[in-house]
């Protein structure tokens, strides 16, 4: 008989490399790769499961996106598979399995390198300032202050963008009020988004807006890793709050800054008397690739993502990209491959990290996070005071 | 020579083909969009029956009722722009020197770009850190000068206005330029003839005689701006805050980003009803309906 | 109010027809110049570039003292009726013909004023409500008169003003143009293809051919001494006929032939003509125009040496005369397109048959008798020719002999 | 028509300002799209640098060429089905009578404001039925569908202007609608043939929704992808978006140019008396 | 080929404006109709509906034996020749002319050969690759006209075709549409404003008045008789002297009073003008010809009863004959629009004396005198009225008395 042929949807980004040669390599089945760019995806992936013409495999995001097409049915159910070859369900970290997890079945496999968010900051801006980094909330404010005073914009924020804003909040309130305030909105507890320490963390986010530690620029900075990553390396910005790949844009775009080892990276500071550990991380964990229900051959492309998704050679090629697989064992391998330093840091953060925080945005429904990104934006923009961020959440399903 | 004498009248089969095309691809979806209203749909779940509830929500969600004014707000700025620059320029350009189909050239070339290359474009040209602006003004040592043109609530929306009237004037332009060349020349030589210097011609014969002309314009510029989507969604999203956030992004983000195609065909269905009573309207108000040529008889 | 003047004055199209050429011509203060010419000889072209709608190719045109070569149109000062009339298509009759005037500043109650008096006198009064659309072809020839003639502008341009109307209404007009030309001594370029306005209506009548001047005269002047064979051909209707002929001296007259029969010249008429004795025995064109040919029975003094027995091939009563045509034996002269030059193809070769039986050796000649002629389609008639009124051109440069 | 003295002064400095307004962001465009990706934030935006056509030879290896093809198919179909069918429905109304020409005018309007976001996945379900996923004419079909109201709007304001003698004319001649419609209505509409034809060509060459939700294969791939190849999950190589851009944009323009002198219009001109 | 037959013909535009009422007209196989009438009198809409162009509001219209109210132009196979012209812009003269002949599918060739044959009867075959708005007027209306004649009808439909023709090529033309008529025998109608058209190119000639019909009759009939002071007034150029008058009957002789003069009506006049002689002591309107008056010296037999010795206000030397205008002291009649009559305001009053010194006492009569007339502008002369030729109508009814 023939061999199956096999649809996969990915999006754009520099790991296409990494899934297009798993994919050529793989004998058993023809899989074709198709890439598509991010934005335009998310309307194409939800149009083509609706309406019944899904590729075999898809890329996801995990959380609450993915829930939506598992409620309606069009995702298969890995649980069996995964159950069948403990191997395999025990080469990944769980709590970035979970994300892709509802109810207790699996419906996804990580497919790229964790992505936890980071607090980079330019050396030669705090030399030149006699500044250290900030390692705790009041030391973040005194910098602030200096850095102001000093005319660098404190912190770089697409604020634009929105979800950058995100990474702010799912800080401040872990940081704040622990995981569980959080976790208490995914449960779907009643009132979960009035957490007195939400409004706390928000009141603290708005503090800084008001110290200025966003510069007045920050609502129409979009998110483009060439902007930050160059604000950042030319000193334009001291600090940022991002995700790792912001290193790789940095590279990029700014390659002297590494080069003179000018780039700093650090968690997020920790909040004395705040009810999280200050080393709780936040960020997406991966993304997945999932099958659809109605994939014709659904064995066959399980038998692919086993066989050739996060295998030696998978990861081999995504550390050479500066990723960092959600695999466990692999921490001599990154020491060996290009940005060690960098690469082996994250590692280990997430590795000893007690919670590794989700995006919020994916973990939510599309409706709830879509409320959250904007309610963000006008927290930010002063348009509302925390308490109404609360109350305005706290509608949302 | 006269109006009226069309006796018989072209067969209406001619029109059939488009309608055909137009029925099978947009008035059918159009009709399930009205049904996907009365819904629970998330785009990918099968619909259920949801009764009235999308159009409750629809009267209550003051979100939506903000989009609708800025709807509303843009149509107006997008109208009172586009029309006058878009006329003047068009006349401008009809006229026979060789510098002006130069200028109509180049002028024409907004147009050729897609709403994400001019969304890229002005994002960069606007970006208060690189941007050319904030270039110039940084050399200038204006430093009072605002800079946060997209960021800032108050000027987002007329940023977009400027953006949108900037890719679609040329276009407006090219109705303007070949209604002006459809004058004919003998009417304006009477004119000078009997007095008429360059505005006065301007404003007794060529506006009238672009009647028509104006309408069909603004109908697309007023209708096209109440559904106008692409350029406001990549360059803004709809911020800073609901700043720019129009009844079609409302909808879109109802729709796909909230993943309520319901509520989203509910507003869908008001635009296309506002979109329609306002064209027609303005055709009834104008006479356009009618189809009679402002030329007869010269 | 101030002349015109054309010196050199030559317009070629895109394309290269040479529309005008070389106009030299002046119009005085307050005259009233009729320009005549066949189809395509430059006429509205030359209104045109007075009017300063058409761009000038080479030459000057002057109004008062100044060149106006550059000069916008809007600001010489001048009314135009277009031989398409460009009418305002949007506006009413009243607003039509308001328009120069609401531009030139004059007030409402004025502008109502002249309006409508214009309206009336040109029989529009009615009208006024109406859109050109609306409107016969006369009436919007009226309008489009009553939009140049309610100004009072510096000089008039008129392209064939009445070529639309009846005749009677065609007089009235014609006495109303020059009832107001005489009260209001505009200088005024009046082009026209009736003959009657030709000579009623002008002081002098310019005759243009191919864009060349080819005479400027008082009508009766061009009328009674044409420069040449074609302003000859080209005044009167019917057209005077022009046929071969030779001078022939013998016993101390002088004869012209006319075909078989000979026209002896009285000396009345000699008198005074020297060039003419210098063609003695030589080939040059006869012209007699079609009044100078009467029926012998009511002519009022009969001429015997002039009288010409013919067959009558058409009589058409016109009932104020009958124009007859009959065959003379005498060569045509050539040249003017006709109504023959299209008739070589088998299937219309008939036509040609028709209109001159043997056209080297035979031409028709037209005569306009007395209504009470007795001369009738196929029948022979006798009639006389008035001696004392031929024209004779030299038969190569075609330029009037006296 | 006349000398210099006649220019249209203050008209020529309003048309020049409109110019730079038009020609800065085009302007910046073409020189960036000549830059390296890294640093052409940080170098200066007004004057070009040394130019690389770097980005160029990365949007032609990326498929350009082959995106170029489907597009170039796509706009030629779209345009050429919108021009034939909304001259025949403009021709319709205008020259029509009775309620079913005023009405489909009416139909039309109200394909003016269909918002395409509502509609895709509807019109998802039709291309599906009628086995076209996936392929140029899903494309094709929509686009021109969706092109065609406004068209109609358009060419029905212009058809009006035909004076109606040269039909009259026309039909003493012996011809019939159909003849009429192409010896007479589309010659003196050129012009707003022409305008149509653009925005036809436009919506079929830069159109996005469609492609993205109607087509998947790399077969079917069409230009305005080509811009989005250059964008990643997290950040734009602009001078390479830019250069795809600059391509795109060249052989429409290179069309309008020529198509240009259709645009000199006053094609009534010498009708009648 | 067939005939055309209007019954009850009646427009009524939008906005009411009857144009033609209740036509009753029947033009025979082969006939050509001439059409006259003052402008917007409807002409031109009984055209456009023969053609199929406008509808008809009442009435019918046959050609050959068919009702054609519903028949679309295209069926009527007819040919018309816009007052407008109406040319495709687009297309070159050449395909101008062709275009209906290709649609009639004849072949390439003979298209080619017939146009071409056309255009040079026309005098337009070099302007063929041309569009029409490189011509000139003439030539455009020139072009119009080929396309109609080009083609071989059941009909041709001509709205004053010449009227934007020179004098000479008009009647080039007008012998040519003669010929093609009598070698077609195609049915015409033929609508003009030129009396020498109306004269004689029509077997018949229709003249219409504010959409009616008036008269139809063969031209010299019409002339000669005219069945009302509309008709006689309309046909003619210069138009009839009409004026108020008197028959008195004294010592067995009749007289018609033409202001203080009497002329004798001769008993060859009365003659079977039973009529007339009912008339006798009362009033009524007396109809002069301007060429039946004469200058006494020149008139071919004197006569002495009626002879006028006047003041002549304006002489007027057109070569062939000199129109002088001079007043007599008889009421003129009204109703018709005439210069005069707008001329009541203040700022062109002195026009209308111009015109008339005292419109109700005294009338403008002109006359067409032999150019060797010794009348000049202000001077007395002595004219003589040809009394056998006098009209007389009805003063209420203005319907002619015979
Ligand atoms: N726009 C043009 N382009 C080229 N040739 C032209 C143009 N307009 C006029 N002509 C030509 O120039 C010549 C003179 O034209 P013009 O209109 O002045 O003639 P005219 O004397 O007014 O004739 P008519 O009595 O027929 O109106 C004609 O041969 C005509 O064909
Ligand atoms: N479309 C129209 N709407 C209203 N009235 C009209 C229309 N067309 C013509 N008329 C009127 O109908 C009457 C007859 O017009 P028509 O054109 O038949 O006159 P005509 O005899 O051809 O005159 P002319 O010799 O001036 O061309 C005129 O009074 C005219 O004003
Ligand atoms: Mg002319
Ligand atoms: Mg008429």
């Amino acid at each position: 008989s023939k061999k199956p042929t096999l649809l996969l949807w990915t999006i754009q980004r520099t790991e296409n490399s990494v899934e297009t040669k798993a994919a050529k390599t793989y004998k058993p089945a023809s899989v074709k790769v198709q890439i598509f760019a991010n934005d335009p995806y998310k309307q194409k992936i939800k149009v083509a499961l609706g309406s019944g013409k899904p590729p075999d495999m898809f890329m996801n995001w995990g959380g609450g996106g993915l829930k939506q097409y598992v409620d309606a049915r069009k995702v298969l159910d890995l649980t069996p598979f995964l159950n069948a070859d403990k191997a395999w369900k025990n080469r990944f970290f769980n709590n970035v399995l979970q994300t892709a997890a509802f109810k207790g079945k699996y419906y996804g496999i990580p497919n790229v390198g964790m992505q936890p968010v980071l607090l980079f900051y330019n050396k030669a801006v705090f030399r030149q300032n006699n500044l250290t980094p900030p390692k705790t909330w009041d030391e973040l404010l005194s910098v602030v202050k200096a850095l102001k005073t000093a005319g660098v914009t404190p912190f770089i924020l697409g604020g634009q963008s929105k979800w950058p804003d995100l990474m702010w909040e799912e800080y401040l309130v872990d940081r704040v009020a622990g995981p569980q305030a959080f976790n208490a909105v995914v449960a779907g507890k009643k009132n979960a988004w009035m957490d007195k320490g939400i409004i706390k963390a928000n009141t603290m986010l708005q503090q800084l807006v008001d110290a200025g530690a966003f510069g007045n620029n920050f609502s129409s900075t979009t998110y483009d890793g060439t902007v930050t990553a160059t604000l950042l390396g030319t000193g334009k910005g001291a600090m940022e709050l991002m995700g790792n790949w912001e290193y790789g844009a940095v590279l990029q775009n700014s390659p002297d800054t590494i080069k003179n080892h000018d780039l700093g990276w650090m968690p997020f500071p920790a909040i004395p008397g705040g009810k999280g550990n200050s080393k709780n991380i936040a960020g997406n964990t991966s993304n997945f690739y999932s099958v659809a229900a109605k994939s014709k051959h659904p064995a066959a492309a399980v038998q692919f993502l086993k066989k050739q998704v996060m295998s030696p050679a998978y990861v081999k090629g995504l550390i050479a990209l500066g990723n960092i697989p959600p695999v466990k064992g692999i921490a001599k391998q990154l020491s060996t491959g290009a940005n060690a330093d960098f690469t082996t840091w994250c590692y280990k953060l997430v590795q000893s990290a007690p919670n590794y925080q989700h995006s919020w945005d994916q973990v939510l429904s599309p409706d709830a996070a879509n409320t959250l990104l904007t309610n963000l934006d006008r927290l930010l923009l002063k348009q509302i005071t925390p308490q109404q961020f609360s109350a305005n959440m706290n509608k949302t399903k | 020579m006269r109006a009226g004498s069309k006796r018989k009248g072209a067969s209406p089969l001619l029109a059939l083909p488009a309608l055909g095309l137009f029925a099978i691809f947009a008035l059918v979806p159009m009709i399930v969009v009205v049904v996907l209203s009365f819904t629970y749909y998330n785009g990918i779940s099968s619909p259920t029956f949801a009764g009235f509830a999308n159009w409750s929500r629809f009267l209550h969600d003051s979100t939506t009722h903000h989009a609708i004014w800025l709807s509303l707000e843009i149509m107006v700025l997008s109208w009172l722009f586009q029309t006058p620059l878009a006329l003047l320029l068009g006349v401008f350009v009809s006229g026979r020197q060789r510098y002006r189909s130069v200028l109509a050239a180049a002028y024409f070339v907004p147009l050729l770009f897609s709403a994400a290359a001019i969304a890229i474009t002005w994002r960069n040209l606007l970006d208060p850190n690189f941007g050319l602006l904030a270039n110039l003004t940084h050399r200038l040592h204006m430093s009072w000068f605002p800079t946060s043109w997209l960021g800032n609530p108050g000027l987002a929306l007329y940023m977009m206005v400027f953006i949108i009237s900037w890719q679609f004037i040329p276009f407006h332009m090219l109705l303007y330029q070949a209604g002006a060349r459809q004058i004919p020349r003998s009417i304006y030589e009477a004119a000078e003839i009997d007095g008429a210097g360059r505005v006065r011609q301007f404003l007794h014969i060529t506006l009238p005689l672009l009647r028509n002309t104006i309408v069909t314009s603004s109908v697309l510029i007023l209708v096209g701006s109440l559904t106008y989507f692409d350029l406001v969604f990549i360059v803004t999203g709809g911020g800073p805050g609901f700043a720019t956030r129009i009844l079609p992004l409302d909808m879109y983000i109802n729709g796909f980003e909230r993943s309520d195609m319901g509520y989203a065909s509910a507003i869908s269905v008001v635009l296309v009803t506002a979109a329609l009573a306002l064209s027609l309207l303005l055709i009834r108000v104008t006479g356009f309906g009618r189809f009679r040529s402002t030329h007869e008889g010269a | 109010m101030a002349g015109i003047r054309y010196s050199g004055l030559t317009k070629t199209f895109e394309g290269g027809t040479l529309a005008v050429d070389q106009l030299d011509l002046e119009i005085e203060d307050g005259e009233l110049m009729v320009v005549v010419g066949p189809s395509g000889s430059g006429k509205t072209t030359v209104l045109r570039m007075t009017a300063g709608l058409e761009e000038i190719s080479a030459g000057e045109i002057l109004i008062g003292d100044r060149v106006v070569n550059d000069v916008p149109p809007k600001e010489r000062n001048i009314a135009m009726v277009f031989q398409n009339y460009a009418l305002y298509p949007h506006m009413s009759v009243f607003d039509n013909m308001a328009f120069g005037l609401k531009l030139h500043g004059y007030k409402k109650q004025e502008v109502r004023d002249r309006v409508e008096q214009t309206a009336q006198m040109l029989g529009v009064a009615d009208l006024a409500r109406r859109k050109p659309a609306q409107l016969s072809g006369g009436q919007r020839q009226r309008v489009a008169m009553g939009r140049a003639i309610v100004r009072e502008p510096a000089a008039f341009l008129m392209d064939e003003p009445l070529s639309n109307l009846d005749a009677k209404l065609r007089v009235e007009m014609r006495t109303y143009i020059a009832i107001l030309h005489r009260k209001l001594s505009t200088t005024t370029v009046y082009v026209t293809h009736d003959q009657t306005e030709a000579m009623t209506l002008g002081d002098r009548v310019a005759v243009m051919r191919d864009g060349r001047l080819e005479q400027v005269d008082a009508p009766a002047t061009l009328y009674a001494k044409p420069a040449n064979l074609f302003v000859a051909g080209f005044m009167g209707s019917p057209a005077m006929n022009i046929v071969h002929s030779r001078l022939i001296s013998e016993g101390g007259s002088i004869f012209a032939e006319l075909g078989p029969t000979r026209l002896l010249l009285p000396p009345s008429f000699l008198k005074g003509r020297r060039q003419l004795e210098q063609y003695a025995g030589r080939e040059l064109i006869l012209g007699i125009r079609p009044e100078d040919i009467e029926d012998a029975a009511l002519a009022p003094k009969a001429n015997g040496e002039a009288s010409l027995d013919v067959q009558v091939t058409l009589a058409e009563p016109m009932g104020s005369e009958v124009i007859v045509h009959f065959p003379v034996g005498a060569a045509p002269v050539a040249g003017t397109p006709s109504v023959a030059a299209a008739t070589d193809s088998k299937d219309r070769q008939e036509l040609a048959q028709l209109i001159a039986e043997d056209p080297t050796r035979s031409t028709t000649m037209v005569a306009r008798l007395n209504p009470r002629t007795t001369a009738r389609t196929g029948k022979p008639a006798r009639l006389t020719v008035d001696v004392s009124r031929l024209y004779f051109f030299d038969p190569t440069s075609e330029v009037a002999i006296c | 028509m006349r000398r210099l003295l006649h220019l249209n002064i203050p008209g020529a400095l309003a048309g020049f300002v409109w110019l730079v307004i038009v020609a800065l962001p085009v302007y910046w465009m073409v020189i960036t799209s000549l830059r390296k990706q890294a640093g052409y934030l940080t170098a200066d935006p007004i004057v070009p640098g040394r130019p690389t056509t770097a980005q160029y030879h990365r949007v032609i290896a990326v498929g350009f060429l082959s995106y170029l093809r489907n597009s170039a198919v796509v706009t030629f179909a779209v345009v050429s089905i919108v021009l034939v069918f909304a001259l025949m429905a403009s021709y319709a109304i205008v020259r029509g009578r009775g309620w079913i020409a005023s009405g489909s005018f009416r139909l039309f309007l109200l394909g003016l404001a269909i918002p395409l976001q509502a509609a895709i996945i509807p019109i998802f379900f039709v291309v599906n039925k009628l086995h076209l996923y996936d392929t140029l004419p899903a494309l094709i079909f929509p686009t021109a569908a969706f092109s065609i109201p406004i068209s109609v709007l358009i060419l029905v304001n212009f058809l009006r202007d035909v004076p109606t003698e040269l039909f009259e004319a026309m039909k003493i001649d012996g011809a019939s609608e159909w003849q009429m419609l192409w010896r007479l209505a589309a010659p003196l509409s050129r012009p707003a043939l022409l305008t149509v034809g653009i925005f036809a060509a436009l919506q079929a060459w830069n159109g996005f929704l469609f492609p993205l939700v109607l087509t998947q294969s790399s077969g079917t791939r069409v230009l305005p992808f080509a811009l989005y190849d250059f964008q990643t999950q997290f950040g734009i190589n602009v001078p390479a978006v830019l250069a795809a851009v600059v391509l795109t944009t060249l052989p429409v323009f290179a069309l309008y140019l020529i198509g240009r002198r259709q645009l000199l219009g006053g094609l009534t001109a010498g009708f009648s008396r």
